[in-house]
């Protein structure tokens, strides 16, 4: 019965489409035979561990584990399809970047940030990706849309969460000399401290 | 520099790279490669975008900029975009206003008090263009993670079931019909879209056409065999008007051999 | 490079969404580096030693090779299926739509009216459920497929006939509410909630 459970947690991963988590695994099996959590996980590290070696790997991603290609891979695997992969512009992944790092963002600080307007077309394709979604309205005239990244954005970039984003450059590390007081300002802003953003973001549009 | 004709831009930078090629000069109008400068222009991404090129290409400091050199520089750039008679986003205009200003401001004379309220003139500017930076870096970092259908694939093995069927989704028509309006409406806004409107009927006899030939193996089909005789005169006009209709876009032919004889249509088969 | 050809093919069929041939999965490499059928051949019959002890197996098809849950293991792997089915996204919809309007569609017929790529799940999904189908190609480079709707289309919303959708130029000049009556001359088949309940999700999702 040991490997019983680990062959089967196995065959489910290889045979989902999306991402199982831990509690999706666990209801595979009939309420008596359940595998408590820690079983689990310990046959998923001894499956991270068995695959090591091989062309693919098992991942962990915020909505939870899957088997994928090793990035090694990709330029032989990618010609078994005919289209080469989508690239993105620089708009849409600047529009993602911001409400990525600054979530719940409006359209407003994202064009306050780029300094021109967003196309709907760029936010439509975000949607439609299933990369952002809109989680509320912000309490002003107008009561826009806040923007905010899903679990989906994760997968996709093989993040487990939004800390695992690469850091958010400090203003510090941009290659620039010091000037006193325009430093000190704005030198205190941390990666993804939601709370912070909020609410510097907030100041901003007041301004 | 009053010197240089007007067709000469006096950056130390290339306007553009074409081919590999710096670009350096506008050329005089006959020449100039129609898309090229607005594709350069395209790329970017808007005015604190132009003017971070600005500052980065020519080694200057982002925060002791130089705001009559870059300002003159910019105002040329969209002088440039409005000769070429390019649609101008208004942000770029915003910013060249933004920056006369500031250049006026370190123009006047420096009051001590008015130093400690409002601070250097500059400072706004130099925030804006830092945060932008910020992202443009951060959106450069999302585009290298890895990154599903591109750099990795999803393992998957088959799984053959004997009962159990994998439920379906269940789609309402007027979803469907809603989701159409949407596109309809974008559509409308975009120059190049091809909506046809033939009625339904005949689109649906053309798809019903291929179909037929495409399962023909190569085979030739008589006019008639598209259509049955219950369908009566209306069937007739409309598997005519959709063999027209595939002829025309050249999914098909139509021979007849001589006048009055039978009509055939046959599959364009590819040598 | 022994093991890169074995680990490349293994790679492929396990991202491959249908079984791969010999020929295909030679065509995976550049021509200077591709590996004859006996090659081939002789890293499959690795890798299907290799899986015998594992929950899935490398098994040969009519049209090739693909990785399978053994039997056995199937009566868990399917309780991933008991739950309720995913909704369609927007972008399947949109397509489908084209199709029925527009048949017979190439993707790029697809791809301009709508302003985004179509994805080939998307394609693919659609035809799964026996909705579209492939009618003929387009004469064209590349000799694009050419999509148009099935009788299961028809079948599935109630329609006798394409005729009976509503004409192009009405859903041009309607307005969305109008959708609704359309809806009502055209088909008994839709109770009108289902609008409103579409209605009231968005709005829901996007508190």
């Amino acid at each position: 019965m040991s490997d019983q459970v680990k062959n089967i947690l196995e065959a489910s991963l290889f045979a989902a489409t999306e991402p199982l988590s831990i509690v999706e695994l666990q209801n595979l099996f009939m309420l008596e035979d359940r595998p408590d959590k820690h079983r689990v996980r310990d046959c998923l590290l001894a499956l991270q561990e068995e695959y090591e070696e091989k062309p693919i790997e098992l991942i962990e991603v915020a909505s939870g584990y899957r088997f994928q290609v090793k990035t090694k891979y990709a330029s032989w695997v990618s010609r078994l399809w005919e289209e080469k992969p989508v690239k993105y512009g620089r708009a849409l992944l600047e529009t993602l970047a911001i409400i990525a790092y600054q979530q719940p963002a409006t359209r407003g600080d994202i064009e306050e940030i780029r300094g021109v307007a967003v196309s709907t077309n760029t936010i439509r394709t975000l949607m439609e990706r299933d990369w952002v979604r809109v989680v509320g309205h912000k309490e002003v005239p107008g009561r826009p849309a806040l923007y905010a990244t899903t679990v989906g954005f994760l997968d996709y970039f093989n993040l487990q969460t939004l800390a695992d984003l690469p850091p958010l450059a400090n203003l510090m590390d941009l290659d620039m000399r010091e000037v006193g007081e325009i430093q000190l300002e704005l030198g205190e802003q941390t990666p993804i401290e939601n709370q912070h953003h909020e609410e510097s973001s907030t100041a901003r549009t007041s301004n | 520099m009053s010197e240089l004709p007007d067709n000469v831009i006096p950056l130390q930078q290339p306007l553009a790279l074409i081919d590999g090629k710096p670009f350096r000069e506008l050329p005089d109008d006959l020449y100039i490669p129609p898309d090229a400068l607005e594709v350069f222009l395209e790329t970017f991404e808007g005015p604190l975008d132009l003017l971070l090129y600005l500052i980065k290409h020519q080694n200057l400091d982002i925060l002791d900029i130089p705001v009559l050199t870059i300002t003159q520089q910019y105002i040329e750039y969209i002088e440039l975009m409005q000769n070429l008679r390019m649609e101008l986003a208004a942000e770029y205009l915003v910013m060249a206003a933004m920056l006369a200003e500031i250049k006026s401001r370190m123009l006047l004379p420096r009051q001590t008090i008015d130093e400690e309220e409002e601070g250097d003139p500059r400072s706004e500017l130099i925030r804006r263009l830092q945060e932008y930076e910020r992202f443009k870096k951060a959106a450069e970092g999302i585009d290298e993670l890895p990154r599903l259908y591109r750099d990795n694939f999803r393992a998957t093995a088959e799984l053959v079931m004997d009962k159990v069927s994998k439920p379906l989704p269940d789609v309402e028509l007027d979803a469907v019909l809603l989701a159409f309006q949407d596109v309809l409406k974008r559509a409308e806004k975009l120059k190049n879209h091809h909506i046809e409107r033939e009625p339904l009927s005949v689109r649906e006899r053309m798809s019903r056409i291929l179909g037929k030939l495409n399962e023909g193996d190569g085979n030739f089909f008589a006019f008639h065999q598209f259509f049955t005789l219950e369908e009566g005169k209306a069937g007739a006009v409309v598997t005519f008007l959709a063999l027209l209709e595939l002829c025309k876009e050249g999914l098909l032919e139509i021979v007849q051999g001589e006048p009055l004889s039978e009509v055939w249509v046959k599959p364009i088969i590819e040598e």
